[in-house]
């Protein structure tokens, strides 16, 4: 376990060798460092992983990062079993989207600066998982966002790209405001910012009461709230969800790698760090578990309506933040974790895959597509195998996950239980709905892109196949590892995590559970068959209930205009006040008059006094006469 | 009295050195024919790189376990007056010190083909620019840091002024008012110290006195003027962004990089020391003034279209950020609030320095003139991109370290103030990355077709800065180093004396918490 | 009754200084050459200053009094002459008016200026004044056919007079209240007569105060020197810049500080109005002025309303800030003069603000010199002009006054930009025609002399700061 | 006797005569002649000082005073002539070619 440090820096290696020397000497052969970076990090974090299910954990302390009176921050690493699970979570997609990549952007002008930074976000992403500190974390958190900017604007020519990404960073910032307040409340309560000691003296402060801006509130839900702030922006959680569909201008792998299986989810990897904090302030879980589960039909509603396959994909995802943060707000951590880690599987199998499709019909748009099942077999069959995985279908990887947050849910203490259950039995609906409305409307059918189009279909490479080939696996079985007992499994998953995130009481019988899976399960199926009815079979019902609800389509098809609402409440108005009072009213009319008007004036001034001086003697004189005056005046007075 | 200072013992004069190589350089050039430039340059070039290496020992030989001022001189001066040669730097001044050397070597160097007229005049600017702004972080003589600090003025109103843009005596002028006005009064407090006293200019010896309450209030205000100018914190930032906008590239860089850290510097070195109650009372509108600029400079900046005038007005942001930290009064904020200042240095002068470059190229300042320079300038789109990370305070970029302390601090402080200084850096975000967009991204614009990316000399001068602020963003601690005996020791004078409260400070401690 | 002769000695470089002006007057009968004469009168005030050494002591029954104090002042008049001789000897040819008298009239007007500086009584004193006015009258109106420069003289004149009249009325006022004109004897009188709020003596400081103002060109009072100023030949703009400026101060400072020691706070107040009248007026008029020596003749006002502060400290030290003051004004004044007159050339006036375009451009020595004079008179370290100042300001602080300090800064701040404009056109503007600069050794070394001491009393004032101490140092 | 007041009294009336006439007079001359009024009720002054406090210094004053307003004229004339040459007027309204 002593090489850990590897894992984190071959990825850097790489970044560093592909930026200085990929432009001019590696060129088109750019990919080999990187991939032969996170290939071995994958490696060595499989080892680790070996090592911590033995029992190995680490917490050391690299050197001193920050160190001003009282405070002291050091570089250091934590590796215990969510380290772990995020390791092999993040290095495995990270390879294996790193090797698809090869063939996606075969030829493109920026090859090696497209994985100079994959390898920056591999990298950030590790520090990130494998911190022992919140400003490490911190720095782990903003250096993947970096990327992400990067990264989705990596087309920069294109305006809309540039967009999206800035509009990225800009909305995480957000969150990072309240995550960096946190972290300073964290510091000024407990005095350091390890984890090791935070979490260990948190239970001391759980009725502590503290001013925050002239309000006394719980200290504890404070600081969770702050942190979760942190969350609701990199997880792209309501209402700062607006970024990620946006962030589909990126290319296909950055998303699949970034915004579905890694950077995203740190928001619940955060939340779930966190559990000490969060489990001490009830009101900080039910927003999660509100928050989550809002996000999770919001999207969900959207995703039905959209056409473009990379945002429906996108907001499939944000449904699924959605359920991971329900799941952690109900107190099941483990539960949020374990979908975490079946969604980066299957998510980033389905962003891959429509990169697939991308790569060969050159539209996102899926009105444009169809038929695409017998040109693109393989690309078919890993794109079904991940939306039955992603509609919770049973036995696929996505079902056990979803299953057991649906459960806890359910079973859980938290008063918003059975609330956020329902919705999320709602969203099972919705999933296999919009993942099938996808399929369908791609593969099945004839194809509706012009001829020429057509003639141009063909199947991806091999080098863009066989990654998908192996995420297939992970989408499907990558759930095995968390059977529930009630199934006949042993709920490893859960009681890998249990020693960092404990295990979350459940109040339910078997029957109950059953039941619960039984609904969850039905409803799902229910969703496959009305997606098959309306876009295999009946596909003119679509436009007809379209018409009868012109009202709400039209609503969920603008994203319930979220953007233009905050275009509309924050951006113009603080350009405006920016151009109209700060510049022209304070500095110019108020500022600036003053800075110039009193020199003015005093020209003014200076033109009217030299008038005094007239050039004719007798003024001179009387002016000197008036001046004795004047004075013998004054004297007298005096 | 005597106080304990810790006297040069490097074998050779090296404060005295780095002021005076300069000048003496200066006075050389004014022997070299004016045809002949290039002999000029290299001449320029060689004294800087000279200085900078002379400058190093204070870098590898300071002892950081001590607040104690080091390499100190002394020698009687003007005897008369109790004037003394004195000089001598602790944890507070010695970056800056470097900062400057280091900082003079760019500007030599950005202005090597930019700068094609009275070549000779503007190099003896720039190295009698240096000398003073040597002295001025050295000086432990009231009058001879007043001097040091006077007579910067006279090469930076001919840098603005005879090598600007079209609106340069404007610029020129409003500079050197704006500063002198604020200077004049500090004159004036500075000989009713020495009156009071007993008549010396030794500031260390006038640190050890104790001054009344009323007399500590003016006196702060007295210096208010001449710092808060120089910072420039709000309201009287206007002078910044023209003199910015209009002096040539070597001369932004100056000012951003080196001048207005005086104005904190000053804070630091005497405000606080001195007048430890009045400061104190006067926190919660330093406070105020810092957020206010903070958020005020930042929201500018979404408006402009000018590249320099928004890079100017993000100095007004930034350096409202240092007189946070500086006001926070405690370890994280001052310190923080130092680094700042050598970060601000940093980036600041590094982006006013690859404005310089594609000025040169381009002749426009204008946002809209550009676009699309990532796909002409690729290097200079990434050393650019640097600069903007460590302006937002990125992690791992030196700009970051310094926010969060001050944040920190500022938060401790004041929890209002710390939550207003953290919205400065959303919207820092906000403009300077709106402002990349606009230059390197989206279709290259016609006006910018065919640049040639920036040339061997032109990364040699950017090439430090990229270093410092991942030097200082990865391991901050070789120069937090410096100054934490100092910012201790500082803390334990600022809290010294009684609590006063004036009844306006109460009602706005009242407003902020 | 025997005779007893005087003790002549403390006023020997008077008479030194009266032969050899006569004897200078005579020779140009002689001499062809002007520049011959120039160089006589250099010689001979040398020859005077080497007289000052031996000449400390007390005259004609205390009428004549020569100590530290004259002997400072002398020194700057010596000085003065100097100068003005060194910039005069090319400047005059140019102007056509190379005459001999020149010279001796300035010799003259000196003469004046230190019998002003040593006078202990009232009568000498007006006999100095009026020695050192009727010489300069002529003087400012040198240049015969040119009706500026007649206009100037006819002012200074009539103005002068109307001045002296003052004086003297304030003169018969103190001798018909004190019954005496020595002002050890009025200071005397006055303490054992307890007169400190007499209304007459009151009058009498007033006019006292008024005619010296005049001579200083404190405002309201000042309304000749911009007009003299400018009509007048460059070089006597220089020379009474310098010279009547300074006896003025010196007859103010020894008048008020010896006869009116003990009444200072009621002539401070006097003082005071005027100081501020006259750093305003002095600074604010001067930002709107196109001609450079009604420029600098503004500035000359605001400049004696700096000095007034360290008379009105009313301290040893105040008035050692006024002579150290002065002696540094004598300096940058005359250099800034000197630039001035190298721009006037055969049919090109040079005066105008504007000529000063570009001069970086085409004579960047000049202009760099111009700078430096600039920067001293506005105050600018390390210059002298800061020094200068920097003591009287401090002495005026010390002595408590310190919100008219405040006030001083912030005019002084002001004239920073008439002064820069000078500098502004030097080296932003481009330059619009070729400007000739008419340059000789003599002027050379003027501008040499100049700039040196501007520099070197920037940065090591000691010497002169310690002087002007001991100066006072018998008052 | 005639009291001491009496001639203070004439001398200051001859004194403000001649200051307005400075202040009124437009003529050269007539202005130069003001000024000489001034300092004749000067000497006035000063001669019945010096009668009343049996001391000389006062008439020696006036002794210098008109000794000195003789130059003064002398040197006033010459001034007045030669910008009558140029000017051929000794109206001083017509003399501001200078101001402001």
């Amino acid at each position: 376990m002593n090489n850990y440090l590897l894992i984190p820096s071959l990825p850097l290696a790489a970044f560093l060798i592909n930026i200085l020397l990929g432009r001019d000497f590696l060129k088109e052969k750019a990919h080999w460092t990187s991939i032969l970076a996170v290939a071995g990090s994958w490696v060595v974090a499989v080892m680790t992983l070996v090592d911590v299910y033995g029992g190995g954990r680490v917490n050391e302390d690299l050197y001193t990062w920050i160190s001003s009176g009282g405070f002291k921050v050091s570089v250091g690493f934590l590796i215990d079993p969510l380290t772990a699970v995020m390791l092999i979570v993040v290095t495995t997609c990270a390879t294996l989207i790193h090797i698809y990549a090869v063939g996606y952007m075969h030829g493109d002008k920026g090859y090696y600066r497209f994985f100079a930074y994959l390898s920056l976000f591999t990298f950030c992403m590790l520090m990130l998982v494998m911190a022992n500190n919140f400003l490490q974390l911190y720095f782990g958190w903003e250096g993947v966002g970096l990327c992400s900017y990067f990264l989705i604007g990596f087309w920069f020519d294109k305006k809309s790209a540039a967009d999206a990404g800035k509009k990225a960073f800009i909305v995480n910032r957000f969150g990072d405001f309240g995550f960096g307040l946190g972290v300073i409340m964290i510091f000024l309560t407990f005095g350091t910012l390890d984890y090791t000691p935070v979490f260990g003296q948190v239970g001391g402060f759980a009725l502590n009461t503290v001013n925050f801006l002239g309000y006394d509130v719980h200290l504890m839900t404070l600081i969770a709230l702050l942190l979760f702030c942190g969350s609701i922006g990199k997880s792209a959680q309501m209402p700062l969800h607006v970024w990620l569909p946006d962030a589909m201008e990126g290319p296909t792998p950055v998303s699949a790698l970034i915004h579905a299986a890694t950077m995203v989810t740190a928001g619940v990897f955060l939340v779930a760090r966190c559990n000490p904090i969060f489990s001490l302030s009830e009101t900080a879980l039910i927003v999660v578990a509100l928050i989550g589960a809002i996000t999770s039909l919001f999207a969900a509603t959207i995703a039905i309506v959209q056409n473009d396959i990379k945002r429906i994909i996108a907001y499939s995802t944000l449904s699924h933040l959605g359920l991971m943060f329900l799941a952690c707000g109900v107190g099941a951590y483990a539960a949020g974790i374990f979908h975490l880690y079946t969604h980066a599987f299957f998510k980033a199998l389905l962003f891959l895959a429509a990169g697939s499709v991308i790569h060969a019909v050159h539209t996102n748009d899926i009105q444009k597509m169809g038929g695409l099942r017998k040109y693109m077999p393989v690309t078919y069959a890993v794109f079904f195998l991940a939306a039955l995985s992603a509609g919770g279908v049973p036995g696929f990887a996505g079902f056990f996950s979803k299953d057991e947050i649906i459960w806890l849910a359910y079973a859980s203490h938290s008063p918003v239980g059975k609330f956020v259950w329902i919705i999320g039995t709602i969203v099972a609906f919705f999933t296999p709905f919009y993942s099938f409305r996808l399929i369908f409307l791609t593969f099945h059918g004839k194809f509706r892109g012009t001829h020429e189009e057509e003639h141009h279909l063909h199947e991806s490479p091999k080098v863009m196949t066989i990654p998908l080939m192996l995420l297939a696996i992970g989408a499907v079985a990558a759930g095995w590892v968390g059977i529930p007992h009630l199934l006949g499994g042993g709920a490893n998953f859960a009681e890998f995590l249990k020693p960092v995130v404990g295990h979350p009481e459940a109040h339910g019988t078997h029957a109950e559970e059953w039941a619960v899976m039984g609904i969850s399960v039905l409803i799902g199926f229910a969703g496959i068959g009305l997606a098959a009815l309306f876009y295999l079979y009946r596909p003119e019902l679509p436009v007809r209930v379209g018409q009868m609800f012109s009202g709400i389509y039209k609503v969920l098809y603008n994203k319930y205009y979220v953007d233009e609402l905050y275009s509309f409440i924050i951006v113009r108005p603080t350009i405006w006040i920016a151009k109209n009072i700060l510049i022209g009213i304070t500095d110019a009319r108020i500022i600036e008059a003053i800075v110039n008007g009193v020199p003015n004036a005093i020209g003014v001034f200076s033109q009217g006094l030299r008038r005094i001086q007239t050039g004719f003697l007798q003024h001179y004189a009387t002016i000197m006469a008036a001046g004795v005056l004047i004075i013998v005046a004054l004297m007298l007075l005096r | 009295m005597m106080e304990q200072v810790i006297m040069n013992n490097l074998g050779f004069p090296i404060l005295s050195a780095l002021i005076f190589l300069p000048v003496v350089g200066a006075a050389l050039i004014l022997f070299v024919n004016r045809s002949q430039e290039s002999v000029i340059k290299w001449f320029s070039l060689v004294i800087s790189i000279m200085t900078f290496i002379l400058s190093i020992p204070l870098f590898t030989n300071f002892d950081k376990t001590t607040h104690l001022m080091q390499f100190v001189e002394r020698y009687d001066w003007i005897p008369t007056w109790n004037i003394t040669y004195y000089l001598g730097l602790d944890g507070i001044s010695v970056l800056f010190v470097l900062l400057s050397t280091l900082i003079t070597i760019l500007c030599v160097l950005i202005s090597w083909n930019a700068i094609k007229t009275k070549t000779k005049e503007f190099y003896i600017s720039i190295l009698i620019m240096e000398g003073a702004m040597i002295g001025v972080f050295c000086s432990l003589d009231f009058f001879l840091f007043y001097l040091f600090w006077e007579a910067m003025l006279i090469p930076m109103y001919l840098l603005i002024g005879v090598w600007g843009g079209p609106n340069r005596i404007y610029a020129a002028v409003k500079f050197f008012l704006y500063t002198l006005i604020g200077s004049v009064l500090m004159l004036v407090g500075i000989i009713v110290l020495y009156f009071y006293a007993g008549n010396t200019f030794d500031i260390l010896e006038l640190m050890t006195k104790t001054y009344p309450y009323n007399m500590q209030i003016w006196l702060f205000w007295a210096f208010f003027a001449a710092f808060a100018v120089k910072v420039p914190m709000f309201p009287v930032h206007t002078w910044l962004p023209d003199a910015h906008t209009e002096a040539p590239t070597a001369g932004s860089v100056i000012l951003a990089a080196v001048l207005i850290k005086m104005g904190a510097y000053g804070f630091l070195r005497f405000s606080l020391p001195l007048f430890p109650e009045a400061s104190r009372a006067m926190t919660p509108i330093m406070l105020l003034l810092s957020v206010t600029a903070i958020i005020y400079g930042a929201v500018i900046c979404l408006a402009q279209t000018d590249l320099k005038r928004l890079i100017a007005y993000s100095s007004v942001s930034h350096m409202g950020f240092v007189t946070l930290g500086i006001f926070a009064m405690n370890a994280q904020g001052m310190e923080g609030g130092i680094l700042q200042m050598l970060n601000h240095g940093v980036v600041t002068g590094a982006l006013f320095l690859s404005v310089g470059i594609i000025y040169d190229r381009t002749h426009t300042r204008e946002i809209a003139d550009y676009g699309g320079v990532a796909s002409v300038m690729p290097v200079y789109a990434t050393a650019f991109m640097i600069f903007t990370l460590a302006s937002i305070g990125l992690p791992a970029t030196n700009g970051f370290i310094g926010e969060f302390l001050i944040i920190l601090g500022g938060f401790k402080a004041s929890q209002l103030s710390g939550v207003l200084a953290a919205t400065g850096i959303i919207i820092g975000a906000g403009y300077m990355l709106w402002l990349y967009q606009r230059v390197f991204f989206m279709e290259t614009n016609q006006k910018v077709l065919g640049l040639k990316d920036m040339d061997a000399r032109e990364v040699i001068t950017l090439l430090p800065m990229v270093v410092l602020i991942f030097w200082i963003g990865i391991y901050p601690n070789t120069f937090l180093g410096f100054m934490h005996e100092s910012v201790r020791h500082l803390l334990e004078r600022v809290n010294t004396g009684n609590v006063h409260e004036i009844v306006t400070a109460k009602n706005i401690i009242g407003f902020i918490k | 009754m025997p005779i007893a002769m005087p003790d002549l000695r403390p006023v020997m470089p008077e008479i030194i200084m009266t032969v050899l002006a006569l004897s200078i007057l005579m020779a140009d009968l002689l001499i062809k050459r002007k520049e011959t004469v120039a160089f006589l009168s250099i010689i001979s005030v040398g020859v005077v200053a080497y007289a000052l050494a031996g000449s400390m002591g007390t005259t004609f029954n205390g009428m004549f009094v020569s100590d530290g104090y004259s002997m400072f002042f002398k020194l700057i008049f010596i000085l003065n002459v100097i100068l003005t001789v060194l910039i005069s000897v090319k400047y005059i040819v140019i102007e056509r008016v190379n005459f001999g008298e020149y010279y001796s009239l300035i010799l003259f007007s000196t003469l004046g200026m230190m019998i002003m500086a040593s006078a202990g009584d009232l009568i000498v004193l007006y006999l100095g004044l009026e020695l050192m006015a009727l010489s300069t009258y002529i003087l400012a109106g040198f240049i015969r056919y040119d009706i500026k420069s007649n206009e100037a003289a006819m002012k200074y004149f009539l103005l002068g007079a109307f001045a002296s009249a003052f004086l003297l009325y304030g003169t018969s006022m103190i001798y018909g209240l004190t019954g005496t004109t020595d002002l050890k004897a009025i200071s005397a009188y006055i303490v054992k007569n307890g007169l400190a709020s007499n209304p007459i003596l009151m009058l009498s400081m007033i006019l006292f105060a008024v005619a010296f103002s005049f001579k200083i060109a404190a405002v309201p009072f000042h309304m000749w020197a911009p007009d003299a100023y400018e009509g007048a030949p460059t070089s006597i703009t220089a020379f009474m810049s310098v010279g009547p400026k300074a006896a003025g101060f010196a007859v103010l400072g020894r008048v008020f500080m010896i006869a009116f020691g003990t009444v200072k706070i009621e002539w401070a107040g006097i003082l005071i109005p005027i100081a501020i009248l006259t750093m305003g007026v002095g600074n604010i008029v001067a930002l709107s002025q196109t001609n450079i020596k009604r420029m600098l003749a503004y500035s000359s006002i605001a400049h004696a309303g700096y000095m007034l502060l360290g008379i009105i400290a009313g301290t040893g030290e105040g008035m050692s800030s006024v002579l150290n003051y002065m002696l540094i004004y004598a300096f940058m004044n005359i250099g800034a003069f000197a630039v001035v007159i190298m721009l006037r050339s055969e049919g090109f006036k040079g005066d105008s603000i504007s000529d000063y375009e570009g001069l970086a451009k085409t004579h960047p020595m000049a202009a760099a010199l111009m700078l430096v004079f600039m920067f001293s008179l506005t105050g600018i370290p390390p210059t002298a002009g800061f020094m200068g100042k920097f003591y009287v300001f401090m002495s005026a602080i010390h002595a408590g006054y310190t919100w008219l300090v405040i006030i001083a800064v912030i005019f002084s701040a002001i004239s920073a930009y008439f002064y820069l404009r000078i500098v502004m056109y030097m080296y932003m503007k481009e330059p619009k025609e070729a400007v000739q600069l008419t340059t000789s050794p003599a002027i050379g070394l003027a501008l040499a002399i100049t700039v040196t001491a501007v520099l070197f009393i920037g940065i090591l004032p000691s010497i002169f700061v310690n002087f002007a101490r001991a100066a006072v140092a018998g008052f | 006797m005639v009291p001491l007041n009496w001639y203070l009294m004439l001398s200051t009336v001859v004194f403000m005569i001649g200051v307005f006439g400075f202040l009124t007079r437009r003529n050269i001359i007539i202005m130069f002649m003001s000024v000489e009024l001034m300092l004749n009720a000067v000497n006035i002054s000063l001669v019945s000082f010096s009668h009343y406090l049996q001391d000389m210094r006062g008439q020696i004053l006036v002794f210098f005073i008109i000794t000195v307003a003789a130059a003064e004229a002398a040197i006033g004339l010459a001034i007045i002539i030669a910008l009558f040459r140029n000017k051929t007027t000794a109206h001083v309204d017509e003399m501001n070619e200078m101001k402001g």
